[in-house]
């Protein structure tokens, strides 16, 4: 969905500003020159990933999703449509183009290696093969197929996994698949906390 | 026969005052007024003028720093130059039968020296407040907003008087700044104690 | 067109702070990471990159908090002493739908605009040397956009509309307020400067003070008189003079030199 | 939340304890203000500091942190003796008239059946006189005193204003003004919510507390009614759906983890389906075997068969009384007993309890795998020691420390798509508006590829339990990024017979043809369609409901219990306010929490419970069927109820070296942790335009608590425990204020808890002061009043 906002209607006149120079009209109501950054973008819904009011939100992403555009978002607002927000946000919601655009954000896999000082950057290959062999290696060894009493239990201890109030339901389900897949009953999230 | 008047160094002096003065107040102008804000654009825009109208002001008011002290003494007002003064409307009328002698300047000129040193003054400070807005305290700048341009007005007007006088009104007095010297006709007529002390003063080291 | 106006009704600010951050991601503003200042306060005052404030004022009355929390930017008054103080011709204009702002493209940096404005709000900026402040986003309302600060606002304590609307608006929550036992609430909309087209209704109006805001703002008697008898004294000075030495001259012509010749 | 942020607005009084609203959800804030304008609704404010809440609340009552039980308790105490009560509700509604086992009983501290030597109880005395048929047997006019109403009142009659006052530091005055606008709401034509968040569920006795909240609101008939209801306003985007889709002890859809003494489905579904209480309970539990057997088929699919319990036996099992909760968790790592952690989107050295511990513990694992979106404590815990030498200068080097770890670039909000659920239990499908920056990859990748590999190893070279994990069905179009639109739709549910989306939780059957991979999430993508991403604006009942705005859970109710809103006859308490009606059969308005065409006095009110109606008292909590003030574990006075039980005898404490507790004596003050709504928990010290808001740590100390230390506004403090410490400078304050406590005058000191050793803005990590004290039903960490001494540095 894109924006039918025109830039025409408010540029114009916009040549205003050299007439004054010479100071023949003093109180011009000068065109403003600053166009709107959003009229051109491309309007995504989504949601804010803060806290739990669930405020929907428009991302303004530049381009028309034509083939030769990299999308990059130009502006983040609140959306009108839900009822929950009404298109008002917070301070951290409003802030959410830096979350997206952040120059601290991670872009690259890295690996610390045992009593190493620093990261190194790793390939995704090499990091799954590690982090495959890693996880087999720990299920091997603790994996408890009966407990002390001889019971089925199917279960690993050794390994924990947590998170999860970041991520969508989908993905949640996933990583429940994946953890039950290894037999995993250490899986805690962001609610006890 | 010429006789001197001002030194090379008085009319340096004297001219950097003028030059500042009037880059000072042009620039000034433009800035004071949205009709005269056309200056601003035979100065170099109205970016430039507001850059520069202060440093303009700085040198104006330096070189002054300099005239002033090399003047101040020959300007102070004696009983005759109060006297003058107190006749000065015969001056303007060009009856001046009855004023007191000149010496080599009347108490018009020093007087003018004074209030343009006073408002040269004025200006420099208000306008010391006025050039960083964003730290001077705003109850400073609300009087330097009247004081800048009341001090102009007065010093501008003053200095419309003097070249009045300069160029128009008494034909030969440019040349004591431009070439340094006048006539003794002229400065027996506008200046005859400041005359006679000279041609004595000559005629002493003559014999 | 219809002037548009910002209403800011202070019982619904929770000083949550979102206008300031939406006012900073629209205008693509760099953003200042500073040291404590010993308040919630974001800044002590506004700066030429932070152009909406909330202020915080906490009092302490009979064994009773109360804390203050206010909006603040520019109030892009009817009669605004940022215009009138303004030397370069379209450098502060009044866009047809009543906003003050700012072409940086015919600012000077002269700074008059700050001592011009009775609320202390237009900043210069140490980098580009112009004068910046609110701009009341009007590359949004040109477009019939709310500004970014109104969009966001959480509580309703901000409405943006026609200056007509708000203003009876205001009144009416004055009243609804007054009818809830604030007997003193009302709206700040002061004369002194024409109204402005910011409009806050105040819980307490009879102290604007206790929110930061000027009691009787009006555009400084100084600035008034500078921008008013002083430039007709000028003008009569300077055109005095120079009509008056001419006219000297033509009556009473150059000084003779002879005159005081014929004396010796 | 049983009712919803848009529900808010309906209310008549807003009781906001135990939260910070205004500060930690603005935007849902803005229904408390609109029920101020619009209805006149009184806000109560009662918080240790005065908050931006209490800034605009009505009322605002300061009490001591850890206190909120004795304040409630003397709410129910006023509410019964003022007979301020909505008598017809709590009748009808409530277990109030339930009869009581005859040796149930409370003395000094202890509920009846307290084992001292296994510190724990026994719960024989907590259950219901019941009749020949299983039935619990009722007294309809609530007179009986083993009833649980008359036992209600009698516990709570203890509970005093001059009590409550010298429990919780306020004075009596200001509590019976709030507890009066509290009790406003018991008539019927009048509703009032209750909103809290973590300063309830940050206590040792947190679940209590909430259960306290929920006595007061069937007291004053508010459960179920618009402008009612009990809310948690939770804390993160989608941790409602995340603790939905299960956690250590739950299977998605809050059905238990399996125990090992339940070795088939059968006994399994014996131990976990509940038998009405009853004769009219409808007993919405009684369905787990429909939602065990759909869920168990959709994770084993072909390989789920009846012949084999469906895969059940592949599901782990723990012990009877093993836990594997957050405390545990930490505490086994320490122990060297866990050797690897995938953490994703989390951040426990920031978040968890005792920050020196938590980063011993990391330094014990063998791997770690994080994948975030920016780099946070817990990736670089190895590094803590460079990154913050102030506060961890015994902590390891590098060198020593043994732990590989892996950080995995991973996509933010924006980069992907599927749904976040919020407090309303609204699920709102997002779509994905770019994708990851660099080589970052989307989250379903990063675990389709580790599960991927991790099986293709069993397969290879088989090894432990690989049938456990090569059964696990994942079928999916693109196995090693699967669209979670196709993953969506297995979470709804499908019937395999038709192979139609499932369209309600009620066409789930047990006999393994149907699949659902979260019951209460059945009806979200049904044959119409992604209904979590609808956006209709229409609200038929003017209540704010929005039936066709996204999906709610479950079933798309949006109030919860919602047929308590009306008397035994189906009539409305308050016509103006009616989320159901009664009229031709059928019920309207809100999908009914209810049989849509069961006659109003069918069936119990409260479906899910075998008692058919909502609880008073209820034997499935640790410490106790009815709440009881318990002080924080570290406390700096003892019980003014029972000075020889002073803490939450339940509360589970660890016992490791690090974890040691201090005294009143050392540490004379109480420390409070809390957001800013500057910031967003240990995220926005990443983001330069919330940073700017809040740049700096500080610590909020009272008014004259500063004076007594010479503390001036700015000046630097440390706060320091029995287990670390914290530097920052002072923000001085009125709004909080010392409280008078038994005789003596105790100060609170806050502390606001965004800071760490990473991100563009650095600060203490505020854990580094908390204690490994735990809730023992939630296992929640007791962040809020634990004891601290303060000085000048």
């Amino acid at each position: 969905m894109t924006t039918d906002l025109s830039r025409r209607g408010f540029l114009a006149g916009g040549g205003t500003a050299a007439v004054t120079t010479f100071g023949f009209n003093l109180e011009a109501a000068t065109a403003v020159a600053k166009e709107l950054k959003i009229a051109r973008t491309t309007q995504t819904h989504s949601v804010c990933p803060y806290c739990a009011v669930g405020c929907s939100v428009v991302i303004h992403t530049l381009g028309d999703k034509a083939r030769n555009v990299k999308p990059a978002v130009v502006h983040i607002e609140g959306d009108p449509e839900s009822p929950i927000n009404r298109g008002t946000l917070c301070s951290k919601g409003a802030s959410l183009k830096e979350f997206v655009n952040s120059d601290l954000r991670l872009t690259r896999p890295k690996y610390r290696a045992p009593g190493a000082a620093d990261w190194k950057e790793i390939s995704w290959e090499e990091a799954f093969e590690k982090m495959a062999r890693r996880m087999k290696e720990t299920r091997d060894a603790g994996f408890e197929e009966k407990d002390s009493q001889g019971r089925t239990v199917n279960r690993l201890a050794n390994l924990a996994m947590i998170g999860g109030c970041t991520d969508t339901n989908e993905v949640n389900y996933l990583l429940g698949k994946f953890r039950f897949g290894l037999g995993v009953l250490g899986y805690e999230n962001q609610a006890r906390l | 026969m010429k006789i001197d008047r001002f030194n090379v160094r008085e009319r340096f002096v004297h001219w950097l005052v003028a030059i500042s003065f009037v880059y000072a107040a042009l620039s000034g102008l433009a800035m004071w007024s949205r009709h005269l804000f056309w200056i601003a654009g035979v100065l170099g825009g109205g970016e430039t003028v507001r850059a520069l109208h202060p440093w303009g002001g700085t040198i104006f008011a330096l070189v002054l720093g300099v005239m002033f002290s090399r003047w101040a003494s020959q300007m102070k007002l004696d009983a005759a130059d109060r006297e003058w003064l107190a006749k000065s409307g015969r001056y303007m009328v060009n009856d001046e039968k009855g004023m007191p002698e000149s010496g080599k300047f009347n108490g018009g000129q020093k007087m003018l020296f004074w209030v343009e040193a006073a408002f040269a003054l004025l200006l420099f400070l208000s306008g010391a407040i006025l050039w960083f807005p964003e730290i001077t305290p705003r109850v400073l700048r609300l009087g330097a907003v009247l004081v800048h341009p009341l001090a102009a007005i007065g010093s501008i007007g003053g200095i419309i008087v003097h070249i009045y006088m300069s160029l128009f009104a008494v034909p030969g007095s440019l040349k004591a700044m431009t070439e340094g010297y006048v006539s003794a006709r002229w400065a027996k007529a506008h200046h005859p104690k400041w005359f006679r002390q000279r041609t004595k003063n000559e005629n002493e080291s003559a014999r | 067109m219809q002037t548009v106006a910002k209403l800011i009704d202070t019982s619904l600010c929770i000083g949550c702070k979102a206008c300031e951050v939406a006012c900073q991601e629209w205008n693509d503003q760099e953003f200042t990471l500073g040291t404590f200042g010993g308040t919630y306060q974001t800044m002590p005052q506004l700066e030429h990159n932070f152009w909406n404030l909330i202020k915080f004022n906490e009092f302490e009355t009979d064994g009773q908090m109360s804390w203050l929390m206010m909006k603040y930017q520019c109030m892009h008054c009817q009669d605004a002493g940022c215009m009138k103080a303004c030397p370069s011709p379209g450098a502060i204009v009044r866009l047809p739908n009543g906003t003050v702002d700012f072409n940086h493209d015919n600012c000077i940096g002269c700074g008059y605009c700050i001592t011009g404005c009775p609320f202390d709000v237009p900043r210069l900026s140490p980098e580009t040397k112009k004068v910046y402040k609110c701009t009341l986003c009007s590359d949004r309302t040109a477009v019939g956009l709310e500004p970014a600060c109104i969009k966001t606002c959480p509580t309703n304590c901000l409405t943006f509309g026609t200056r007509t609307d708000l203003l009876r608006k205001a009144e009416d929550r004055a009243h609804e307020l007054q009818a809830d036992g604030l007997q003193h609430a009302g709206v700040y909309n002061p004369a002194g400067v024409g109204g402005t087209n910011v409009i806050y209704v105040l819980k307490d109006a009879s102290a604007p003070e206790s929110y930061g805001l000027p009691r009787d703002p009006t555009i400084p008697w100084t600035v008034s008189l500078w921008k008013g008898p002083v430039k007709v004294l000028g003008s009569m000075v300077f055109l005095g003079g120079i009509l008056g030495t001419f006219f000297h001259y033509i009556r009473y012509g150059p000084k003779k030199e002879e005159e005081h010749a014929d004396e010796d | 939340m049983t009712n919803g942020w848009t529900d808010v607005a309906n209310a008549d009084v807003i009781l906001v304890m135990g939260g910070n609203p205004a500060e930690n959800h603005p935007v849902g804030f803005r229904f408390v203000m609109e029920a101020k304008r619009k209805r006149k609704a009184k806000i109560v404010c009662v918080d240790p500091r005065f908050t931006r809440t209490a800034a605009v609340s009505d009322c605002y009552v300061p009490i001591r942190s850890g206190t909120d039980i004795a304040f409630l308790g003397g709410i129910i105490n006023y509410s019964l003796s003022k007979g301020l009560y909505q008598a017809e509700y709590v009748r009808q509604h409530t277990n109030a008239s339930f009869l009581l086992h005859k040796d149930f009983g409370f003395d000094a501290g202890h509920f009846s059946g307290w084992d001292e030597a296994k510190k724990s109880y026994d719960k024989t005395t907590w259950q219901y006189e019941l009749d020949g048929s299983g039935f619990a047997k009722v007294d309809p006019t609530l007179e009986h005193p083993q009833s649980v109403f008359q036992q209600m009142r009698k516990h709570y009659s203890r509970y005093t204003p001059e009590k409550v006052a010298e429990i919780c530091g306020c004075t009596a005055e200001d509590f019976l003004k709030a507890a009066a606008i509290v009790c406003s709401a018991s008539p019927e034509d009048k509703s009032g919510t209750i909103l809290y968040a973590l300063g309830w569920t940050q206590h040792s006795f947190a679940v209590q507390l909430i259960h306290t909240a929920a006595m007061v609101q069937l007291l004053m008939g508010n459960i179920g009614m618009p402008g009612g209801g009990v809310n948690a306003q939770r804390g993160h985007a989608n941790i409602q759906g995340a603790t939905d889709m299960g956690t250590w002890n739950n299977l998605p859809g809050y059905l238990k983890i399996p125990r090992a003494n339940m070795q088939s489905l059968d006994d399994y579904l014996k131990a976990n389906t509940p038998k009405p209480l009853r004769p009219n309970s409808m007993n919405y539990w009684g369905n787990t075997p429909k939602f065990m057997t759909s869920l168990l088929k959709a994770y084993y699919g072909e390989q789920a068969t009846k012949e084999n319990g469906f895969g059940y036996q592949w599901i782990p099992k723990a012990g009877e009384t093993e836990n594997y909760g957050w405390g545990y968790m930490y505490d086994n790592m320490l122990a060297g007993k866990i050797e690897g952690l995938i953490s994703f989107g989390m951040n426990p050295v920031a978040n968890g309890p005792n920050t020196k511990k938590m980063l011993a513990a990391l330094s014990k694992l063998k791997w770690l795998i994080v994948a975030e979106n920016f780099e946070t404590e817990t990736s670089a815990f190895w590094n803590a020691k460079k990154l913050a030498e102030k506060y961890y200068p015994a902590s390891g080097d590098p060198s020593q420390i043994q732990t590989e770890v892996f950080l995995l670039p991973a996509s933010c909000f924006a980069e992907k798509d599927g749904a976040f659920v919020n407090s309303s239990r609204w699920l709102q499908w997002k779509d994905a508006a770019l994708d990851p920056p660099g080589d970052a990859k989307r989250d379903q990748e990063i675990i389709a590829q580790l599960f991927t590999r991790i099986r293709t190893l069993y397969q290879k070279e088989g090894g432990k339990g690989a049938d456990q994990l090569l059964n696990m069905q994942w079928n999916y179009a693109t196995p090693l990024s699967p669209s979670l639109t196709e993953v969506a739709r297995e979470v709804n549910g499908r019937d395999l017979t038709t192979g139609k989306q499932l369209s309600g939780f009620g066409e789930l059957k047990d006999d393994g043809t149907t699949i659902c991979g979260n019951w209460i999430y059945s009806g979200s993508w049904t044959e119409a369609g992604n209904n979590m991403a609808r956006r209709g604006q229409d609200d038929p009942t003017g209540l704010g409901l929005y039936p066709n705005y996204s999906w709610s859970w479950p079933a798309n109710r949006r109030i919860l219990y919602n047929r308590a809103s009306a008397d035994a006859n189906g009539k409305p308490w308050d016509e103006t306010r009616a989320p159901l009606r009664w009229a031709n059969g059928r019920w309207s308005g809100d999908v009914p929490d209810y049989k849509g065409d069961a006659q109003p006095d069918k069936l119990g009110s409260f479906i899910m419970l075998p008692e058919g109606v909502a609880k008073f008292f209820t034997a499935d909590l640790v410490e106790g069927p009815f709440p009881e003030h318990y002080e924080p574990v570290e406390s700096p006075v003892e019980n003014a109820l029972h000075s020889n039980v002073s803490a939450n005898p339940s509360a589970k404490i660890f016992h490791a070296e690090m974890d040691k507790l201090g005294t009143s004596k050392d540490f004379p003050y109480v420390g409070i942790t809390y957001r800013l709504t500057e910031h967003f928990h240990y995220w926005t010290k990443n983001m330069q335009a919330s940073s700017e808001l809040q740049s700096n740590f500080f610590v909020e100390i009272p008014d004259g608590l500063a004076k007594e230390k010479s503390i001036r506004n700015g000046d630097q403090v440390r706060v320091s425990t029995a287990r670390g410490n914290v530097e920052g400078p002072a923000l001085v304050t009125k709004r909080f204020r010392g409280l008078k406590v038994g005789g003596k005058t105790v100060y609170q000191v806050g502390l606001p808890i965004h800071w760490g050793f990473v991100g563009h803005i650095k600060g203490p990590l505020i854990n580094n002061l908390t204690a490994s004290v735990y809730d023992p039903n939630s296992g929640t960490p007791e962040y809020k009043g634990f004891l601290v001494n303060l000085e000048k540095i």
